[in-house]
């Protein structure tokens, strides 16, 4: 089984030369700190900067410099800022190669739940239905079941939508699995983690095949 | 040679908004807000307003100080958490709030300045925030659409200013400002350096003056940052 | 009768101080040369700059600068350079307070044509299209007959329309005049016109007040 | 780091242009226009090419020189004055031609970009330009709805530009190459400087480096005035 380090590894491993790359709140954020030397893969923060850094390191910290989480980051060189509308245009252009995010749910259409609980406090969307409405490689990152135990992985989706049809992948703690015609495919198992129990922890359609490999995470 | 736009501080820039108006404020999170024209908002004791801003800000800063003062009838962002306040007036239905997407927000107000009054984007099809809206599809992929957005007043914030109003921000703090710029009847800006008209120069500015009526070198910033996020510094005999 | 350049000054005196003007090619450029001392306007020219100033001195010419007539201009201080979406932006969002352009035809609805006569090469309508269907302000600077003596001041337009119910005030060689509840609504005489001259040279309807003064021009 | 876009001249950039193609060429006027991809365009002898560009050049100089070898099948255009071949390919049904007002031409490449499927507008309502759109009326003014565009390929000229294919353009040779920048699916850059990743101020930077594909410095630029208009000089002693 991995931890959130582990299922952010995974991700790392999914990113090309080359890419633009969004990474959302949470486990998505841990994939950069994954990313193999050599590759040149820089990050977009919706708030405005493409080639987002590392932290500061402390005494450097510039409130004027943050992500879309609204902690203080740095720039890379060659980075660039600019507005929220051309920040979207970016996103709806689909001019980033990929995109990670969280999710309460998702559906075995490949619709996502990521932002509403009914009766409980909205926070709001921010920028996860722009970026899963218009993302060409959406990627989500979460624990294959909830606090409770339930299955995040369903067959329709409880919870108010964010997106429709639009996940391909998603990565759990448990299991790497596609998203194809109306079902949820499994590609890989976490070390250590039986078919068995990805099955039982997966409410919706499940289509496994003979050969399931495991992982490799260094 | 353009007229100057300069005014003498917050009380005079803020002059003429009045309770019931639509104010855009630009901003994200607490980044790049218009700190002294919020702070004049809380002295004018105006109310019933609807703020558009991408946040609500915290408890005791940015928009949060007016919802202390239970100024704002009605907010319109694309996310509001960190703030206590504005969570129980939201519960308690004292304060209206429509939510939309961080991009459709974006281009909405840009879209109000640009004089687009309507156009489409896939983002929030199949969710509530589709609902009531025209669905379209384009090239098989459905969208909807969004209108655009216009305030009375627009707040907004930047590092550099000139007398004619020509505007510079600095990093990630240019975020919703230059749109909300271009989509205020009248655009109120408030800057760190005002400098004389013809110092900044013509290639590097962010938002041409003709999109602002009104600025002003605001006082005392706090430039509060929500989330310190640092690395430690290695020790001297480590460097 | 007025030449092109009083034309050009009669249109001046129109100006406001503090207002954004676009100035299209032809009598409506020269009205930059008209703007009273101490009138603080700035000049728009739709390829991309705010803050246009004359031309510019011999061996100073920069092929990087130049206005929406493509000859080479400076830039005065406190201009600023922008791409054509935004300047459309200014224009289309009405952030400029006066567009003045020439004309082949003006109807008394407000209608104007000023870009294609068919059969004849068509050059493209540029950004009189954008203009005039947006400019709350839109002042016609046109001679009041074509060369073949015939009225560019009709009842409708006989050439295909650059725009609608938009033209709010035409200054000719021989007239001021206001177009309102369909019809051309004469305001001032050019010197030494008499106003049987313009009614003669005036084919649409034309309401024609008692007193009709006679246009002050330094 | 970002990935290095840089190719070593126009025939490097110009891989996979293919007749037939649409491609999008900065440039208002003979000003800003990517002159080194063009020659290479006409090296490269593809042909029945549609071009989305402002203008059309004049004979012997810009778009031009591909009319001149009849390399064009249609333009798309807001003002095609200025070249008697033109002129005389158009007339004789030789080449098509879709005019298009300026500000919608660049906001509808700015949405093919940005992935806005189409807008309102209210530039060519009652105009031959609405016919076969869709008029829809706003706050009671009607408008007409336009489609994005987007090509295969965009060329745009930057003055300077560095290895991640960030942009920085001059005065007003800015014009429509940040929106055609946007547009292409692959866009290539030819630049007067081509600077390390880097060295642009992040703030400074007009068409951020995710929108272009290939970079390249370009050699020999004429830059060619079409209207050369200049104030005569006092003479020394007037001085």
């Amino acid at each position: 089984m991995l931890d959130k380090n582990g299922i952010a590894k995974r991700i790392a491993q999914e990113v090309r030369n080359g890419w633009y790359v969004n990474l959302g709140i949470g486990i998505p954020t841990l994939v950069a700190n994954y990313i193999p030397d050599g590759m040149e893969v820089e990050f977009q923060s919706e708030n405005g900067i493409l080639g987002m850094g590392p932290f500061p390191l402390e005494g450097d910290e510039d409130a004027d410099l943050i992500n879309a989480g609204k902690q203080t980051i740095t720039a890379m060189p060659g980075a660039v800022y600019f507005d929220s509308a051309t920040s979207f245009a970016m996103i709806r252009g689909q001019h980033v190669q990929l995109t990670v995010l969280g999710a309460m749910e998702v559906a075995q259409n490949g619709d996502i739940a990521n932002w509403k609980i009914p009766g409980k406090m909205v926070k709001g969307m921010g920028g996860a239905m722009d970026l899963v409405a218009s993302a060409e490689n959406i990627i989500v990152a979460m624990m294959h079941t909830n606090r409770a135990g339930q299955s995040k992985l369903l067959e329709a989706c409880s919870l108010p939508l964010t997106g429709v049809g639009c996940v391909k992948r998603v990565v759990t703690n448990l299991a790497v699995l596609d998203i194809r015609e109306g079902a949820f495919h499994l590609v890989e198992r976490a070390p250590g983690v039986t078919v068995e129990e990805i099955v039982a922890a997966t409410a919706g359609t499940l289509v496994v095949p003979d050969d399931v490999p495991e992982m490799q995470i260094s | 040679m353009a007229i100057s736009k300069v005014v003498t501080g917050s009380a005079a820039a803020c002059s003429g908004v009045q309770s019931g108006m639509t104010l855009m404020l630009g901003g994200f999170g607490l980044c790049g807000i218009p700190e002294c024209s919020i702070a004049e908002l809380v002295r004018l004791e105006v109310n019933d307003l609807t703020c558009i801003s991408n946040n609500a800000g915290v408890d005791d800063f940015g928009l949060g100080l007016l919802l202390q003062k239970r100024q704002i009838r009605k907010m319109i962002s694309s996310y509001v958490g960190e703030n206590d306040e504005f969570e129980r007036q939201m519960l308690s239905g004292e304060l209206e709030v429509d939510l939309i997407p961080q991009g459709s927000l974006a281009e909405r107000c840009r879209a109000g300045g640009a004089g687009i009054p309507a156009f489409y984007t896939p983002a929030g099809f199949g969710t509530e925030v589709a609902e009531g809206k025209e669905v379209r599809k384009f090239n098989g992929k459905p969208h909807i659409l969004e209108s655009a957005l216009t305030a009375d007043f627009a707040f907004v914030k930047a590092w550099k200013g000139d007398t004619a109003g020509n505007l510079v921000y600095k990093a990630t703090a240019r975020n919703f400002n230059p749109m909300m710029a271009m989509a205020g009847k009248i655009t109120i800006a408030e800057v760190e350096e005002l400098v004389p008209e013809g110092t900044l120069n013509p290639n590097e500015i962010h938002t041409p003056g003709i999109f602002v009526q009104r600025i002003f070198k605001g006082e005392g910033y706090e430039k509060r940052i929500e989330q310190r996020t640092v690395r430690p510094r290695q020790t001297e005999s480590n460097a």
